[in-house]
């Protein structure tokens, strides 16, 4: 039997997908280094325009370089994605993992919980949570973070429910071990496969929520450059300037594919039952 | 005989959700009543679903009870808080069916089994060192081993390492629950040669739950089966073998095809299946497929009673001697 | 006697990510008409595939070689057409999972009545009074209640016997049954195992029966297959095989179960394990696990008879075939 | 939403040609961009309600497009000799929707209603000189002043004082006006319609049979509407009028409007309570980039009067110039040679606002200061705008259609709208002076006076005021937007048959 | 059966009872007050409160939860502070669009992913598959602003086929109708494809490695009949449930779309509530949706029952 890792690099495009992360992610670390020029310097010579006069990919609307934008853009959208998700799998776990071990009224309280939440319009939530909490970078990803908690908190309870009648959580208990150290040495350490997978794909989904509320006027902060506001920005430019809204939504569109597809390889990577086929 | 646990009366009722009024219970465990004597096998044979594993989860409960007694060196298991069951534990262990999902597959062999010594506080890092290579030499595996994860194993090596996990408390009492039944012939030969070494080695008590009778003829000293949450007959291996009373055991014993083309046995072919736990027939559970049944069958339920010779039966039909 | 089903040295390799396996090394078995031949082996040896490379259902990543003929056709190389025209009618299957191996959403009477909807073009009440009678055939009690039922209203047993009707719908010549009752419960094994053999009996049809419970070969068959890490060890007669077992593999496997007549102390097992599909030894597979090994079990070995009863071991080599 | 527009008016006359004759019904359709919320015309700000609720009432006064103060209901309007009496003769025969002739019991009704402090009538703030309504004749209403208001012309043309029947309970409910047009289907969140009042007072008003507002409130739609001449009027954006300017079928009108965009400073706050800080801020920020990024170079710079009201405003000369050596100058001089951090805090919902920001804290950023920009929504904006407690808030103001409006609302120590706690006793006085005098050469340079001292107080930085652009399908005809009122506009179009 | 909706629908009043209590909260928590934003800047300070009062602002939270909440109980939502109006009649009307234009985009999505999944999972790890699955994901990899713009740009603009125009219902004029929501629907049903298409790549490629599509193929049956006859219906229920959920969160959540293409559906409704704080929009708004939320659940569990035998309540 291969391992995972092996396993890995036989499946192309877990290996393709992967790379091109890497890079956006190399590109939004290494930001200061890699923008041509400052993102904020105005030129009112070149407002809007294509290609060329040194702006790789033209200009906006206040003549700002568009290449440096997208890229410090990837930092912010990043950002906004891994932590949000950091934070709504961080929660969707400890919910998940005590509503499925414990199961009864525990159970009972977190989901119904987690349904009032789930019934709550997820673009209503994160704009009532953001105009409470006031705009910014991290205000955004509090409240996407917020809104999908829900989310980890049924898969994490249903990898938990799949794992928690194994045996060897049984012979946990059987040799006296404690609840808290079954949940995170024995039950933990299982779910992350299912755990991974819905984390690559809440990072696409949390990127483009933050597009959604960039568009309603309540995303990350200018002048910092996201690629959901800059797409939202210059929605009202299309005709006037489609590289200003075609780049952002290039860099965007390979990054949520690179975040899915590289999730569905995982999810076949690490599902037994696939392998065997 | 000292006597090593005590069951009474013991029940297990599951409630199965089945619409919204009416609750349904599966009586997966309905009143068992037997003891288990230090340093013997007992073993529990019985055919799939009749309750066996239930009955062995709530021996330690793992799950809890609905009704009974368990007297553990004359301890009720009952009245200890949950904090004192989970210490309790280190006297008890159990092994699992399935050697692949009876191990953390997250896991390394050492963590594996250094977790029941970790969480009984045994000895220090050396010695609980020393004691995880110990025991898993004893078991019939290199201690090189022990850095692997379970996957790396066969499944007759994961038994192993089950067995180990229940042995390295040194506990007084283990209940295996068909600890070989997945496993290949041959290699279900070593794994049943290897508990009856412990056995002796470690004085140990076994309750040992399989559905293979020519395995438990292999290994037991006293065989209870079991049918339907309840044991219908109990008695020492060689009686039970040889003049099986109950007619279930008997039809059991006769359908256990013989690896001997020339012995042409008499087959006791029952009618029908298994009727459902949440819905048994009334008065003695296997009077549906019994061929002798009797009017009195259909009535009055049966109670175990000792028939002969420590020969327990739970028959209307069969008389006292 | 001309043989329904003739396997002549099939070798079945699966491509894996990167690699090929080989599972099935050059078998050669032959089933004759009215016969009930038994493949035994260990878990994983290759009995499942061997089967069900007959009727062509391994995966595409299945590569098969040699020659497997039914009824004087080579099945290996019709169209896949003819394939389809042959599967539940001259040839049937019976899997070992009578839980999963119904559709959980089509009624018994569906299920049943497929194969004669496929290859017997009957009206849907002829299906339906065929469904019947097979139904009773298989003894089942009230077959028009249970022709509307689901799998999940039946018992296990019940459920292996709708499969067992299933394979019987268009009376097939042959039919393939792997490990049919190892899911099953001893007393309803016993039912199955009566109702297979009567109808083999009455229908004069032959069955492949594969298991890797030696009881029930002992009971079931004419004539054993002891297979062995994806080879064929030792073929005989039922009787001649336990009373006189050649292959030192299926001596130990005898060795090793628990026997219910005679009490013994210690059972003996073989010693070591099967060699990883990826890894086999040139020589005899079994070499490493061997009491008896010899110098020329380096070489490997071939099916050397005597009479009826061949074996794969240089112990029981013919004169001929020594070296 | 905001109201844009604060004193709309319809005018009295007209010289437009007549309406082409035809027997089919002439329906002119309108994008607008937000669903109306509510059509009490004395209670409802937002600009959605107020473009439709202008061409269902009247006012008493009323501005033509030069913003001259011309007659509507009422024909004629006498000061006394003390200022403190002011009397308008109304127009007899005017009747409201329902049929029923309006009176002077109408206009005390309508004025009472807006004096009533239970009302809370947003234009109760601008008669606190009235001290009694008087209707000595169904014709002739009278005001009793306090003391002199200069500004009670002009403010009676607001259409927030529009002359509402006494008979109607709910005017949210019930639209009954003596306006050009008469309410018809409300379909919420999609449309409302408007028909012909066929007694309108004015002769051979209005032009169009129906008028029927579409909410569309995405600008790509309302451009592709007015495109495919589904649509045959709505306001756009300077960049899309660029865009539409070579659309066969569509022309494009512009004015300069009475709205500016400014940055409000927050007077007590440091370090902007020291006017240095402020006056640095003020010759660091350069309004002309403003013009030319925010609004393509389509609006002009202006101080506290916009440039429209070219009575009062102040010259080019007068409004201060960016020049980056005072402001580091003043800067050093109060403190702060190092600048500071601080935050310039803007409406979401208005991307000129978001972009103005943009620009500015980048031009701060020359004199050190570094500015945040938080976005604010619009309910978070308002309330922050209303609690005095900002530090750097941008936002646009109408300017108003009389300068007490423009300069005493805004910034005097108790007007009502002045957040930025801002208190000259001497603008205080001038103001006031101003008010109470009806000379209007001395007014305006009480006000000249006023605005510098603005200027050089800077409580507000007033950057620019911007052209507002229509789209206009070439099925009108005579559509001239103005600063004083759309409604003005419309009610003049006529519709061309195709 | 009967008896479970009843359960089912008892279900639902703690889940009314938190969620009111969540909206009502996050309402009132919100920064924002409808009064200024009724009033605007040119509020004064004595008009504010004034109309505070006479709108039972300035009573104590719980007074105001309750009264809300006694009303609602007698089927009174309230009215719109800001336009007088009934909020429940217009919450059904509006909600009668924002189904419509539903409907027609899970159609539109259902009919992109289904083939693709299925097709996906059938040549599973083929060129083919990752082609599918591409297009599918496509959808969800631009924010959908972005490619509703864009439709609006082609179609409507450029192309000329959709211009924009009012919306009416379907049983009135469908072709009118669809005409309007087109556009609209298929942005979001590209959306929902992603979701659905990927759910049903996985379950059927899981059904397809069952032992009973085994069985088929053993009796004979030709592939393209086990995909439809045995494969589908066992698949069915989590693209069942994945695609219900969507519908569900579309009914309630499809604010932008409806504001791009001038929708007056639900969402619309509730967004302009809390732009407005129009607490009572909002809390009748978003209480409905989640009734409905849960009623296209308890709705997809009755289908389960449909589809596979083994599920009765
Ligand atoms: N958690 C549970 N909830 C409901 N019913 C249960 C539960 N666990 C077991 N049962 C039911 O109780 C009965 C006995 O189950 P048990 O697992 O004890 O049987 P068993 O004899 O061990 O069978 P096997 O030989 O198949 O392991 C079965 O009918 C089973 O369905
Ligand atoms: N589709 C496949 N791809 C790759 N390897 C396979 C595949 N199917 C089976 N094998 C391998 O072929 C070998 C033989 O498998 P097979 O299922 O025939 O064993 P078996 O004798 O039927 O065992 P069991 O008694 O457990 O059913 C095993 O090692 C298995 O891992
Ligand atoms: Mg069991
Ligand atoms: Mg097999």
């Amino acid at each position: 039997m291969l391992t995972l890792g092996q396993r890995f690099w036989k499946n192309k495009t877990a290996v393709i997908c992967g790379l091109v992360l890497i890079i956006i992610c190399m590109g939004a670390v290494f930001a200061p280094v890699l923008a041509p020029k400052d993102i904020t310097q105005m030129d009112n010579a070149h407002r809007m325009q294509g290609s060329g006069d040194g702006y790789l990919l033209g200009t906006d609307q206040f003549g700002r370089d568009l290449l440096s934008r997208i890229i410090y853009g990837a930092r912010t959208s990043l950002t906004v994605g891994i932590c949000s998700v950091a934070i709504s799998a961080f929660f969707g776990t400890m919910l998940g993992l005590l509503s499925g071990y414990f199961g009864r009224w525990i159970d009972t309280i977190i989901m119904r919980t987690m349904d009032i939440l789930f019934a709550f319009p997820e673009i209503l939530l994160a704009l009532a949570i953001v105009a409470a909490l006031g705009p910014g970078t991290y205000k955004t990803i509090l409240a996407i973070g917020i809104v999908n908690i829900p989310v980890f908190t049924r898969t994490v309870r249903g990898a938990v429910l799949s794992v928690k009648n194994l045996e060897y959580v049984e012979s946990a208990r059987a040799i006296g071990q404690k609840t808290s150290r079954i949940l995170f040495l024995e039950i933990f350490p299982n779910i992350q496969a299912p755990l991974l997978v819905q984390a690559s794909i809440a990072i696409s989904g949390a990127i483009l929520t933050e597009s959604a509320l960039s568009f309603l006027g309540l995303g990350v902060q200018p002048p910092n450059p996201s690629w959901g506001g800059m797409i939202a920005e210059s929605r009202r430019y299309m005709e006037l300037a489609p590289g200003m809204i075609i780049w952002p939504c290039l860099a965007m569109t390979l990054t949520i594919l690179a975040f899915n597809l590289f999730g569905d390889a995982l999810r076949d990577l690490l599902d037994p039952k696939h392998r065997s086929r | 005989m000292k006597a090593l646990m005590e069951v009474k009366n013991l029940k297990k009722h599951f409630p199965v959700k089945s619409g919204f009024s009416k609750k349904a219970m599966v009586k997966a465990v309905d009143g068992l009543e037997f003891t288990v004597y230090e340093g013997e096998t007992l073993s529990i044979v019985g055919e799939s679903g009749c309750g066996k594993s239930t009955m062995g989860r709530c021996l330690l409960r793992l799950i809890e009870p609905t009704e009974g007694q368990i007297l553990f060196e004359g301890q009720d298991l009952m009245q200890l808080s949950p904090e004192e069951m989970r210490l309790r534990r280190r006297d008890m262990q159990l092994v699992f069916q399935d050697p692949f999902s009876s191990l953390n597959p997250r896991k390394t062999i050492r963590q594996i089994l250094m977790e029941p010594l970790i969480v009984h506080n045994i000895g220090n890092t050396a010695e609980k060192k020393a004691k995880v290579e110990w025991i898993i030499e004893k078991v019939g595996l290199s201690p090189d081993y022990l850095n692997r994860y379970p996957h790396e194993f066969s499944g007759g090596q994961r038994q192993r390492v089950g067995i180990a996990r229940a042995l390295i408390l040194q506990p007084k009492l283990i209940v295996a629950d068909e600890p070989v039944s997945a496993l290949d012939v041959s290699i279900q030969a070593q794994i049943l040669n290897l508990m009856h070494d412990l056995q002796k080695e470690f004085k140990l008590t076994y309750i040992f739950i399989s559905h293979d009778l020519s395995v438990v003829k292999h290994i037991s000293d006293r065989v209870a089966v079991m049918y339907l949450g309840k044991i219908v007959e109990i008695a020492h291996k060689s009686k039970l073998y040889q003049s099986p009373q109950h007619p279930y055991t008997k039809a059991l014993l006769s359908s256990v095809p013989l690896p001997n083309p020339d012995v042409k046995k008499e087959r006791i072919l029952l009618e029908g299946d298994l009727p459902s736990p949440s819905n048994p027939p009334t008065g003695c559970s296997f009077h549906p497929r019994c061929q002798n049944a009797v009017e009195a069958c259909k009535n009055r339920a049966p109670i175990l009673e000792e028939k002969a010779d420590h020969h327990l039966v739970s028959c209307h039909l069969i008389e006292k001697r | 006697m001309k043989s329904l089903l003739d396997i002549r040295n099939i070798s079945i390799h699966f491509k894996g990510d990167h690699e090929k396996v080989n599972v099935v090394h050059d078998i050669s078995l032959q089933v004759n008409p009215g016969e009930i031949v038994g493949i035994v082996g260990e878990s994983g040896c290759g009995k499942s595939v061997t089967s069900m490379s007959i009727l062509r259902l391994l995966g595409r990543n299945a590569e098969v070689k040699g020659e497997i003929f039914f009824d004087g056709r080579n099945l290996l190389e019709i169209s896949e057409k003819e394939m389809r025209k042959l599967r539940g009618n001259g040839i049937s299957m019976i899997f070992q999972e009578p839980m999963t191996s119904l559709n959980p959403l089509h009624t018994i009477g569906k299920q049943i009545g497929e194969p004669l909807l496929r290859h017997r073009n009957m009206s849907k009440s002829d299906r339906k009074s065929r469904v019947l009678k097979l139904l009773n055939e298989v003894g089942i009690p009230r077959a028009e209640e249970i022709y509307e039922e689901f799998p999940h209203q039946l018992s296990g047993g019940m459920r292996q016997r709708v499969m067992i009707a299933v394979a019987l719908a268009c009376d097939p010549a042959l039919i393939i049954a792997d490990e049919p009752t190892t899911a099953l419960d001893v007393t309803i094994q016993a039912q199955i195992l009566e109702l297979m053999k009567n109808i083999s009996r009455q229908h004069q049809t032959s069955i492949l029966f594969i298991t890797h419970d030696l009881g029930v070969v002992a009971e079931m068959c004419d004539r054993v297959i002891v297979m062995y890490a994806g080879q064929i060890v030792e073929h005989a007669d039922v009787a001649a095989l336990f009373r006189k077992p050649k292959h030192p593999y299926t001596v130990g496997l005898l060795n090793s179960i628990p026997d219910m007549a005679a009490d013994k102390e210690r059972l003996v097992p073989i010693k070591g394990h099967v060699p990883s599909l990826r890894n086999m030894p040139s020589g005899c597979r079994f070499f490493e696990r061997c009491d008896h090994a010899m110098d020329i079990c380096r070489q490997e070995p071939r099916m050397f008879a005597d009479g009826t009863h061949e074996c794969r071991c240089w112990l029981h080599a013919d004169e001929e075939g020594r070296p | 939403k905001p109201a844009a527009n604060e004193t709309p008016t319809t005018p009295s006359t007209t010289t437009t040609t007549a309406p082409a004759k035809s027997n089919q019904p002439m329906e002119m359709n309108i994008a607008t961009d937000q669903d109306p919320v509510g059509f009490d015309p004395h209670k409802v700000p937002a600009a959605s309600s107020l473009r439709i609720y202008s061409l269902i009432y009247d006012t008493l006064t009323r501005l033509d497009a030069d913003l001259n103060i011309i007659p509507s209901l009422a024909t004629k309007w006498t000061v006394s000799p003390d200022g403190k009496t002011v009397t308008f003769d109304l127009q007899k025969g005017v009747k409201f929707h329902n049929g029923r002739e309006m009176t002077s019991a109408d206009v005390k009704f309508s004025f009472d209603r807006i004096l009533d402090a239970k009302t809370a009538a947003l234009a109760k703030s601008y008669f606190t000189s009235v001290e009694a309504i008087e209707t000595p004749d169904p014709y002739q209403v009278v005001f009793k002043l306090k003391n002199i208001d200069s500004a009670l012309i002009a403010n009676v043309t607001s259409i927030y004082t529009a002359i509402v029947p006494k008979e109607v309970a709910d005017l949210n409910k019930e639209m009954v006006g003596t306006g050009p047009f008469k309410i018809g289907a409300i379909e919420a969140g999609q449309s409302v319609t408007l028909t012909k009042n066929p007694n309108y007072f004015v002769k051979d008003m209005p032009k169009a049979d129906t008028i029927k507002f579409r909410v569309m409130k995405d600008e790509a739609e309302r451009l592709a509407a007015v495109r495919t001449g589904k649509v045959d009027l709505t306001t756009v954006s300077a960049d899309s009028a660029k865009l539409l300017e070579k659309t066969k079928g569509v022309t494009i009108q512009d004015y300069q409007t009475m709205e500016y965009g400014y940055l409000g400073i927050n007077t007590t706050k440091k370090p902007f309570d020291d006017v240095r800080v402020r006056q640095a801020l003020s010759y660091a920020v350069d309004r002309s980039e403003i013009v030319k990024t925010v609004w393509k170079d389509q609006g002009q710079v202006t101080g506290p009067i916009s440039p429209v009201q070219k009575a009062y405003a102040l010259n080019a000369s007068d409004l201060p110039k960016k020049d980056i050596d005072k402001a580091k100058q003043l800067l050093k001089d109060a403190g702060y040679e190092k600048g500071f951090e601080t935050v310039i805090q803007t409406a979401s919902t208005y991307p000129d606002m978001i972009e103005s920001a943009q620009v500015i804290q980048q031009q701060l950023k020359a004199i050190g200061i570094n500015a945040k920009i938080e976005q604010l929504e619009w309910a978070k904006y308002i309330e922050t705008w209303k609690s005095k407690e900002m530090t750097l808030l941008i936002g646009r103001n109408t300017a108003g259609t009389d300068p007490d409006r423009s300069l005493r609302f805004f910034f005097s120590t108790s007007g009502g709208a002045n957040v930025w706690n801002y208190s000259n006793k001497d603008f205080d006085a001038l103001t006031q002076k101003a008010l109470e005098t009806n000379d209007l050469e001395q007014r305006k340079k009480l006000y000249v006076d006023a605005q510098k001292m603005l200027i050089n107080d800077s409580p507000n930085l007033f950057l620019a005021s911007p052209k507002y652009f229509y789209a206009v399908s070439e099925r009108l005809d005579g559509f001239v937007p103005n600063a004083a009122s759309e409604a003005y506009a419309i009610m003049k179009t006529a519709i061309k048959n195709k | 059966m009967v008896s479970y909706i009843i359960k089912r629908l008892a279900g639902l009043i703690p889940i009314l009872i938190g969620i009111s209590v969540l909206v009502f909260l996050i309402l009132h928590l919100v920064p924002g007050d409808p009064v200024l934003i009724m009033l605007g800047t040119n509020a004064t300070d004595e008009a504010v409160s004034v109309l505070r009062e006479q709108l039972g602002l300035n009573k104590p939270l719980i007074m105001q939860y309750l009264n809300w909440s006694l009303h609602l109980l007698q089927g009174n939502f309230g009215e719109s502070v800001h336009t007088g109006n009934a909020i429940l009649p217009e919450i059904i009307k509006r909600f009668g669009i924002t189904l419509q234009l539903t409907l027609l985009a899970s159609l539109i999505g259902w009919a992109i992913a289904i083939p693709i999944g299925m097709l996906s999972a059938v040549k599973s790890g083929s060129t083919t598959d990752i082609i599918g699955r591409l297009i599918a994901l496509l959808g969800i990899s631009v924010p959908n602003f972005a490619v509703g713009t864009l439709l609006l740009l082609v179609f409507s603009l450029y192309i000329g086929w959709f211009p924009p125009m009012d919306f009416v219902n379907l049983w009135d004029d469908p072709f009118e109708s669809i005409k309007k929501l087109i556009l609209p629907a298929v942005t979001m049903g590209i959306v929902m494809a992603a979701g659905v298409m990927r759910m049903t790549r996985s379950t059927f490629l899981e059904t397809l490695g069952k032992e009973f599509i085994r069985t088929a193929r053993a009796k004979g049956t030709p592939e393209w009949k086990i995909l439809f006859e045995h494969a589908f219906r066992n698949s069915a229920i989590p693209i069942v449930t994945i695609a219900g959920m969507q519908f569900g969160y579309l009914l309630g959540g499809s604010v932008i779309i409806e504001q791009l293409f001038s929708i007056p559906g639900l969402g619309q409704y509730i967004l302009d509530g809390i732009h407005q704080r129009d607490y009572l929009v909002v809390q009748g708004g978003v209480l409905f949706v989640a009734v409905v939320f849960v009623l296209i659940n308890l709705a997809v569990d009755i289908v389960y029952s449909l589809i596979d035998p083994r599920i009765k309540y």
